[in-house]
């Protein structure tokens, strides 16, 4: 069997099979579990590594399955889809860590981890599809998979977050789908390819193709969290802990990100969205977002709403720098995608830790957690300046590209935007760190001593050190070949063709 | 150094400066080392804050003054400013956050302008990310204004100073020594370092900068009048202080090509002229306030304020010779009103002087603790270096002898007589200021409470979407329906399709 | 041809004999819906390989006898008659016990299946009338095995039919007095050559068979009847039932409608198929009973059957009839899934509404994972046959924008039913107060609830051949 | 202006008004009663448009064993049950007119009928009769033409008497015997079962045939149980139940034998197509055992008690 | 005005009555009783199209003798439900 075609499928296997048979374990079987977790997704790092590699030197890796008539199933691992699938690997290993020891003790772990393992191997099959229905399909999947987990606590809240969060995604895939059938009668659905596929229909069927753009970018708008549509990501932030680091942080949000990107540059191209005109209205759109969530997260006294808020401006940098259609902005915004995941995932955990150990939950009872927990603060300090974009980290070189890719792309009021938006960020973000550190400690809510010799449980810890470290690396190391920042030059030169 | 590119971040490139950047450096390090040697005995060593905050301003200031390119220096510059958040609000008092909020709005708005005006240049330079590749670009007056706005943040000239006599009186001496000394040195380095020197637009400003100069010196020597307490006074004074260094600065950007090099060195003399006394005078304060000042330090303290008014013998005598002489070069040389401005710049400072020793005097108690020796020893090195300044800066004696001639006394010090007499008769004889004019509070500190007010809201809860009543109306019509109507409702329904569409086709 | 009359006959032997030794009346029967559900498979084998067939019943000729026609498509049916009916009859074999479920089910699902077959197999007009008659018997019949409850359903079930019955016979006697022919095909071809105005027998066979159907506007009897029915039952009827007068209106209208009236046709079936997703759709969310949900979804679900016919008929393009008989085939499906599970979770959690389902994703996980995953070919997400039917529905309506408001309308419908589906999947999820069942849940007829969603999950990757089967 | 014009306007007309009145009747008994003759109207109505074969069987079966159906529903009903309120006037009105409108549609749609119809499978029927197994040509479309539509309406029978078993409907109030009547059913019994074979027998060349006989035979049972000289036929009982399947089981039989004997290797098989020579048996075959189960069957559904249908 | 178009009327004419008495009869069974006077027309409508032709069409005939048994065994049914259903009400 050909080795380079079946690569993409056992990635995607790797994390579907353990999750199969961890639905089946019975509830006290921890050390199985355990095992079939983080063995998933070790083998999934080195089958990554090894796509990496063969990626970086050329290689092609493209699965293809009969589906339906004029458009089968594809599986093609390209270098912006290995980005994304590096990124939800890596960060799956640390979530996977951190979910066993925030669910130390509590019921349905089977299931709980069960469905975890579907949700990664949706999205690391939507980052692998190779034409607009595989795409579709992944992103439905992705919608029931991570529904399991917003409602795992059962509770009356966590219900209604989860009602919320089926209408919107649901809805979202089935505008998706009317899209992708929209394209699929004109074309059918070849493979994603540098440039796109429309631009021979762009003489007479260019009505249609504006159709369908809107529709495809409002069914990946919903979980891109774009303005009108980004109302369940602070709802869902009532799951736990892990599940709102990674699914909020990296697996949905990301998805619809993502399928932006594909969409834009795979499925339309630079030349078409120009002739079409497409790309202002979707600018506007992004910024839009941007302001917004930051202004909304000011307000929020929750922490972890204030986060969801905060993602919900954050991910719109994404959009905002493919929107440009510019070679430096979409450099910025694919490397956004990966930065923008580490830091708000450690942001994530953190605050869950200040919940688990502390019972924090309002903003208000953060005061002094620096003295009491300097590690996870440190983190969380280290994940707000990335999310504010101060130098040696993460979020300066997103930011820094995405800046200049703006005035190289003719737009000037982005860079206003960008400006605001990171005074906005400061704005939410320092009054926290400022209460972190520099006022005296009340009591706390619901203490808990986790462990003896660290600040909490070694599990909780060791994830956003993990992260908060990789943000400081990508920040300071982003000339290095192995840094987000040279991989995505290299997707840009490769695939998004500027002629 | 390329290959670090390939490490760091894109386009990371450090340099040994050699030069007057040299120079800057030195006296940088040693000013931070100084502060440090006084800190460590004087500050508590468990404060963490206080020294993480004061290790990360320390490398943040020597960083961007070794990076070559914008990105390092953009990361050195944003690391200083923001982690000296630290020491401001390291007394934990209600004035010293206060004063924080305040520094921090304005340096986090200083960044951001920071950001733009290096993106423009970077973009007007087409991508080039070395500092020496920008200076070719040509400036636009955005980038112009962004430059000069971001960097006079930091820098404390007069319509941006706000933050200072606020900032530095709150923090504790050693803190307020490196603050004054290095860090608003390090927006004027930037200034000189981004802003090219032969641009067409800037010619055109430079009547205007001058104007800014000058105004920043007498605007910070005068009110530094109205204020009793000696570290608001100093604070003030490097206001004008930092005047002068634009002024230098102007200069530089004005004079002609060859005698531009000059210039340069003329900056950096002052700057660290300036560095030397106003930390040691800032230490001095400190120590003042809270220690019992010995006699030897009476001597340590005299010569600082000598050298601040320029008095012969001091190294400000030689750096305001060559700043006269300076301004005869370039495109001022035919401006006469300029010298007079300067001797007027000299009494206030003077006066200044006068009224700064008048405070220690008054505020000097016997029966404080004694000062520890490892912080009187720094202040000390500071004093000596001070002192010492025209022997170790070679270039600088032929002017520090010219400000020896009788001629250069004179002109020294009359200006010194005449603002003693004039303290003497303003504090004895004269009326007294009316109380409303003492110790003004600053409008700033409202203006920051306004703008965290409206960051800091409460937000509403919207409320869930009601979900409909319709319960009683379809168990209503559910019970009409399958009781009563099922069977006549459907067969007359079943008709009434045929019959319609019959009609209809 | 062989092998589908031998899948006609076996389960009318098997009912028979199931009467005489009424012990063996279970394993007898379920043995004959396994053995037919092999004949249909080498049916289709059979006409894949050697294309389409016909027979005469008797030897007569056609017009004088009945004629059977295998093609593809009836085939197809034939197999989906056969597969449903064989989980069927596992699923009650395996808890018939528990449920209660009284011997007279087996003969009657014996001479339903084969009263399906037969009408999926004829294209004889009379034929029909006498199958269906027979389909509707066999039908009031089985909803009268739940007892009491089920009576007032029966009643109103059989009396409405029986009026329905009469219509379209009153339809097929004007048509052979116009035309003289009795065989659908022979009667096209009469009709092609020389017209005369047969509107009213049209229109008289459609609303029949609409009742039948239980299409929208004459579907009041179905809620009561299925939800009264017990689960086995209410999956035979939803799934398969309902599906052979919406057969034989393809079949009609498909051959016997002039032109002009094809027209007027297709806009009855856009706009009853319209209202059907949104009335049912919204009936389905508003009721509180569960069984009364699965109903009324069928309600619903049949819209998107009564689209594609009307788009057949309007715009004449194959792609139609593909996404009618792909949705036939996924709804049943995915139905006899929900109601097998709806059914075994109602039975174990012991209650008729939807709060008795509350935290059953903990109680009885395989079940509530059967619902979702058929819940998912309701809605139409992908990889399910759900999907691929709207998928063929969607493709050619772009070019028409005359037709744009169908988009809005299929779009609602989708969220409609996926509104209505996961109120129960998020009622379920609820670990506040589980409702706990007695004793421990039997399995297996989880797992046969559990496999036709799953089947009808992965239809689309089967939906290549399906498509260019139904070709038609 | 000869006798048929009025007697047919007459039959009409009677016909219409008794349709009428029984739905207007404001009793039940009468509505039935109106019924019934109604039925024996329709009879004349066949015979006259000369199916005689249908005369026969509507007087047997839609007037008689239909009447003795609704009689026995009738018996059955609750005393208890209140009176159904008839609707008020402004319900009345919309349905007239549906119904009128419906039947003015109908009307108009078979006036326009032709007279001479085009093409009808009578030809085609007539010359295949020869070689049909039979003379009289509706035996022959029964049983041999469309004899599937025959078996198939077997089952539907087994269905109704399936279905009514599950029903358990309740049971009709004891009936004191009539001693005359008594007398009387044992001297017609003979008769009617002699007769019930005849017409059996005669089906073959004449009007007639296995659904008249049986329900002559059902006629003949249910006068028999009402007088309570019939045991209880129940369904529990094996014979009982041959009997019921007897129709359905010989022609099951009689098609698999005439597969099994016309089977060609290679040809695809013809579903009940009888084998010339034992056409003529096999109908006949086909003809008693359906008459008996038919016979049977009626009368388990007409007069049938919870016990004897074992639900 | 031949002798089928008046048979025809007349079962036009049954057929109404039969639908008014379906949807309006208070009792059940005289809804039965409707159902069978519209079966009745149907069938009129059958044997008079088959009177058309001068010996009758038998291929009608055994269509409505099979129509017929279909009715009774349809309307015994019915009864028997409405019987149970009306015992049930009681």
């Amino acid at each position: 069997m050909d080795w380079n075609s079946w690569l993409p499928v056992f990635i995607v296997l790797s994390s579907l099979l353990p999750g199969l048979l961890i639905f089946s374990l019975a509830e006290h079987r921890f050390a199985l579990r355990t095992t079939l977790n983080l063995g998933g997704v070790l083998v999934k790092l080195l089958l990554v590594a090894w796509m990496w590699q063969g990626v970086k030197a050329g290689e092609d890796y493209y699965f293809e399955l009969p589906f339906l008539p004029g458009g089968s199933f594809i599986l093609h691992g390209d270098a912006l889809s290995l980005q994304f699938v590096l990124l939800s690997s890596v960060l799956w290993l640390v979530t996977t860590l951190y979910a066993i020891g925030y669910l130390e003790g509590s019921p349905l772990r089977s299931r709980f981890f069960g469905y975890f393992s579907l949700c990664v191997s949706a999205t690391v099959g939507l980052a692998l599809s190779g034409n607009l229905i595989s795409f579709v399909l992944f992103y439905e999947l992705l919608t029931l998979a991570t529904f399991p987990l917003v409602v795992h606590r059962g509770t009356v809240e966590s219900l209604r977050a989860g009602r919320r969060y089926l209408a919107y995604t649901i809805s979202g895939g089935v505008v998706l789908m009317l899209g992708a059938a929209l394209l699929h009668s004109l074309t059918g659905s070849p493979v994603f390819m540098p440039g796109g596929y429309l631009s021979p229909l762009l003489a007479e069927h260019s009505g249609l193709l504006m159709l369908a753009f809107v529709l495809l970018i409002t069914g990946l708008g919903v979980k891109a969290a774009l303005l009108p549509l980004h109302g369940w990501l602070p709802e869902a932030m009532v799951a736990p802990a892990p599940v709102s680091a990674l699914l909020h942080a990296v697996a949905v949000v990301k998805a619809g990100a993502f399928g932006i990107v594909r969409v834009v540059y795979d499925v339309f191209g630079v030349d078409v969205m120009q002739q079409l005109d497409l790309t202002w209205p979707l600018v506007m759109l992004a910024s839009a977002t941007i302001l917004y969530g930051s202004w909304r997260a000011l307000q929020q006294q929750d922490l972890k709403r204030r986060l969801a808020y905060s993602t919900v401006s954050q991910v719109s940098y994404v959009t905002l720098g493919v929107a440009m259609l510019g070679p430096v902005a979409a450099v910025g915004g694919l490397v956004h995608l990966v930065h923008q995941g580490v830091m708000k995932i450690t942001l994530f955990f953190c605050a869950g830790n200040f919940a688990e150990t502390l019972g924090i939950h309002k903003i208000r009872e953060l005061n002094g957690v620096g003295r009491r927990m300097p590690l996870s603060s440190i983190a969380f300090t280290l994940g707000a300046c990335g999310m504010i974009g101060l130098p040696a980290t993460a979020g300066m070189i997103s930011k820094w590209y995405l800046a200049s890719g703006a005035l190289d792309a003719g737009y000037p009021l982005v860079l206003l935007v960008l400006l605001t938006s990171s005074a906005l960020n400061a704005m939410y973000f320092l009054p926290v760190i400022y209460r972190i550190w520099c006022l005296p400690a009340g009591d706390w809510p619901a203490p808990k001593q986790l462990s003896r010799r660290f600040e909490t449980h070694w599990m909780l810890l060791l994830p956003p050190v993990i992260t908060a470290v990789l943000i400081v690396l990508m920040g300071l190391l982003a000339g290095t070949d192995l840094s987000p920042l040279s991989w995505s030059k290299l997707i840009v030169e490769r695939e998004f063709s500027y002629d | 150094m390329t290959e670090l590119q390939t490490l760091l971040w894109p386009g990371a490139d450090f340099a040994v400066p050699e030069g007057p950047v040299a120079l800057w450096f030195g006296f940088t390090l040693l000013l931070w080392l100084c502060a440090g040697l006084y800190s460590f005995s004087t500050i508590n060593q468990r404060k963490v804050l206080y020294w993480s905050s004061f290790s990360l301003a320390m490398v943040g200031n020597l960083l961007l003054l070794l990076a070559q390119d914008v990105l390092g220096f953009y990361l050195g510059f944003a690391l200083m400013s923001l982690s000296a958040y630290g020491l401001v609000i390291h007394s934990g008092k209600g004035a010293a956050r206060r004063a924080g909020r305040l520094y921090l709005q304005l340096a986090i708005f200083g960044e951001l302008l920071l950001f733009a005006a290096l993106l423009l240049r970077v973009d007007a330079a087409d991508g080039a990310l070395a500092i020496s590749d920008l200076q070719a670009a040509a400036l636009t007056p955005l980038t112009l204004s962004l430059l000069l706005l971001g960097f006079g943040l930091k820098a404390g000239f007069f319509p941006l100073h706000i933050w200072l006599p606020q900032a530095h009186p709150a923090a504790p001496a050693p803190a307020s020594a490196v603050l004054s000394g290095a860090m608003i040195k390090a927006g004027l380095f930037g200034l000189w370092q981004f802003i090219p020197a032969g641009d067409g637009l800037l010619l055109l400003w430079l009547p205007w900068l001058l104007v800014l100069c000058f105004s920043s010196a007498f605007f910070g020597a005068l009110l530094a009048l109205l204020h009793r307490k000696t570290k608001v006074v100093l604070a003030y004074s490097s206001v004008s202080q930092m005047g002068y260094l634009l002024l230098a600065l102007v200069l530089y950007w004005s004079s002609p090509a060859d005698y531009q090099a000059q210039a340069a060195w003329l900056l950096v003399w002052y700057a660290c002229h300036h560095a030397l006394l106003k930390s040691a005078l800032f230490l001095a304060a400190g120590t003042a306030s809270s220690y019992r000042l010995q006699s030897w330090h009476w001597l340590a303290l005299l010569w600082p304020l000598v050298s601040l008014t320029a008095l012969p013998l001091s190294s400000g005598a030689a750096v305001k010779y060559g700043l006269k002489q300076e301004l005869g070069q370039g495109i001022f040389a035919n401006w006469s009103l300029l010298p007079g401005l300067l001797t007027i710049g000299a009494l206030s400072t003077a006066l200044l002087a006068w009224h700064l020793l008048a405070l220690l005097r008054e505020q000097h108690q016997p029966t404080k603790p004694k000062l520890p020796s490892t912080a009187s020893f720094s202040w000390l090195v500071l004093v000596l270096a001070s002192l010492s300044m025209p022997w170790w800066l070679t270039q600088l004696q032929p002017l520090w002898w010219q400000a020896l001639q009788p001629a250069g006394i004179l002109a020294a010090g009359w200006p010194v007589l005449l603002a003693a007499g004039l303290y003497w008769w303003w504090q004895h004889g004269g009326r007294p200021l009316p109380a409303s004019w003492q110790d003004p509070v600053s409008p700033a500190l409202g203006w920051s409470l306004w703008l965290k007010s409206c960051y800091q809201t409460q937000s509403s809860r919207q409320q869930a979407w009601p979900p409909p009543q319709w319960r009683k109306q379809e168990r209503r019509a559910n019970r009409w329906l399958t009781q009563q109507a099922l069977l006549p409702l459907a067969s007359s329904t079943l008709l009434a399709v045929i019959l319609l569409l019959w009609l209809l086709s | 041809m062989n092998f589908a009359l031998a899948a006609v006959l076996l389960p009318l032997l098997a009912a028979v004999l199931a009467l005489c030794w009424r012990r063996q009346a279970a394993r007898l029967v379920w043995l004959s819906t396994l053995f037919s559900l092999l004949l249909a498979l080498a049916a289709l084998w059979q006409v894949v390989t050697f294309g389409p067939a016909s027979m005469q019943l008797g030897g007569w000729q056609t017009g004088l006898a009945i004629r059977w026609q295998l093609n593809e498509l009836s085939a197809l049916l034939l197999l989906m008659t056969a597969l449903i009916h064989s989980l069927v009859a596992s699923y009650s074999l395996s808890q018939w016990r528990d449920a209660g479920l009284s011997a007279d089910f087996w003969p009657l699902s014996a001479l339903l299946q084969s009263a399906l077959s037969s009408l999926f197999l004829s294209v004889d007009l009379f034929n029909w009338y006498v199958t269906l008659e027979l389909l509707g018997l066999a039908a009031v019949a089985l909803v009268l095995l739940s007892g009491k409850k089920a009576l007032q359903a029966a009643m109103r079930y059989l009396l409405l039919s029986l009026a329905a019955s009469l219509c379209y016979l009153l339809g097929v006697a004007l048509l052979y007095g116009h035309y003289g022919w009795l065989d659908v095909p022979q009667l096209a071809v009469a009709i092609s050559e020389e017209p005369v105005d047969h509107r009213l027998a049209l229109w008289l066979i459609t609303a029949g068979l609409m009742l039948k159907a239980a299409l929208w506007p004459l579907h009041v009897w179905l809620p009561a009847a299925h939800a009264a029915a017990p689960a086995p039952v209410s999956a035979l009827l939803s799934a398969l039932v309902v599906k052979g007068p919406l057969f034989m209106l393809y079949m009609i209208w498909s051959q016997l409608a002039g032109p002009e009236l094809a027209v007027t046709g297709s806009w009855l079936f856009l706009l009853t198929g319209s209202m059907a997703l949104v009335v049912g759709g919204w009936s389905a969310l508003r009721t509180p009973y569960a069984k009364v949900m699965v109903a009324y979804s069928t309600v619903a679900q049949l819209g998107y059957g009564l689209l594609a016919l009307g788009l057949m008929l309007h715009l004449t393009d194959p792609a139609f009839t593909q996404a009618l008989f792909i949705f036939v085939l996924a709804h049943a499906l995915a139905k006899t899934s929900t109601f097998l599970a709806v059914g075994e979770m109602q039975l174990r959690l012991g209650g008729k509404r939807l709060s008795t389902f509350r935290g059953a994703s903990q109680t009885m996980p395989l079940a509530m994972f059967a619902v979702a995953v058929a819940g998912g070919s309701l809605i139409g997400l992908p990889p399910s046959g759900g999907f691929v039917a709207k998928w063929q529905l969607l493709l050619p309506l772009w070019q028409h924008s005359q037709l744009w408001w169908l988009l809005p309308v299929i779009l609602a419908g989708t969220l409609l039913s996926a509104a209505y589906i996961f109120r129960l999947v998020v009622l379920a999820f609820n670990r506040a107060k589980p409702v706990r069942p007695d004793f421990a849940p039997a399995l297996l007829p989880q797992w046969l609830a559990l496999l036709p969603a799953l089947l009808v999950w992965m239809l689309a990757f089967a939906s290549g051949s399906l498509l260019s089967w139904l070709g038609g | 202006m000869s006798g048929d014009f009025w007697f047919d306007a007459l039959l009409g007309l009677l016909l219409l008004l008794l349709a009428l009145a029984t739905i207007l009747a404001r009793q039940l008994a009468a509505a039935v009663m109106l019924y019934v003759v109604f039925g024996l109207m329709l009879a004349l109505a066949w015979a006259r448009l000369g199916a005689a074969d249908l005369a026969l069987a509507e007087a047997a079966i839609g007037a008689g064993l239909t009447g003795a159906l609704l009689f026995s529903a009738l018996a059955r009903q609750p005393k208890s049950l209140a009176p159904a309120q008839g609707a008020g006037r402004v319900e009345r009105l919309p349905a007239l007119l549906l119904c009128s409108a419906i039947s003015a549609v109908l009307g108009w749609t078979l006036w326009q009928l032709p007279l001479q119809p085009q093409h009808s499978q009578l030809p085609a029927a007539l010359e295949q009769l020869g070689s049909s197994g039979t003379e009289h040509l509706v035996t022959a479309v029964l049983l041999n033409f469309r004899a599937w539509d025959t078996l198939l309406e077997l089952l539907v029978l087994l269905l109704a008497l399936l279905g009514t078993r599950l029903v358990a409907a309740p049971e009709p109030a004891a009936l004191q015997h009539w001693p005359l009547a008594r007398q009387w059913s044992k001297r017609l019994l003979p008769l009617l079962v002699l007769v019930a074979f005849f017409v059996l027998w005669r089906g073959a060349t004449a009007p007639g045939g296995a659904f008249q006989a049986g329900a002559l035979l059902a006629a003949a049972l249910v006068v028999l149980r009402l007088n309570g000289q019939l045991p209880a036929l129940r369904f529990d009982f094996w014979w009982v139940r041959a009997l019921i399947l007897a129709g359905v089981l010989a022609f099951l039989l009689a098609g698999l034998l005439s597969l099994w004997l016309n089977w060609q290797p290679e040809q695809a098989a013809q579903w009940l197509r009888w084998p010339l020579p034992l056409a003529k048996g096999l109908i006949l075959l086909i003809e008693l055992s359906a008459t008996l189960a038919i016979g049977l069957t009626l009368t388990l559904l007409v007069v049938g008690e919870r016990k004897e249908l074992g639900a | 005005m031949s002798l089928v178009h008046w048979y025809l009327l007349i079962a036009a004419g049954l057929w109404g009555i039969g639908c008014y008495g379906l949807i309006r009869g208070p009792e059940l069974l005289r809804r039965i009783i409707a159902l069978n006077l519209m079966g009745a027309a149907v069938f009129l409508v059958m044997v008079t199209l088959a009177a058309r032709t001068d010996p009758a069409d038998g291929v009608l005939h055994a269509l409505v003798l099979t129509g017929l048994v279909v009715a009774v065994s349809a309307t015994a049914f019915a009864l028997a439900l409405v019987a149970r259903t009306l015992s049930e009400s009681a």
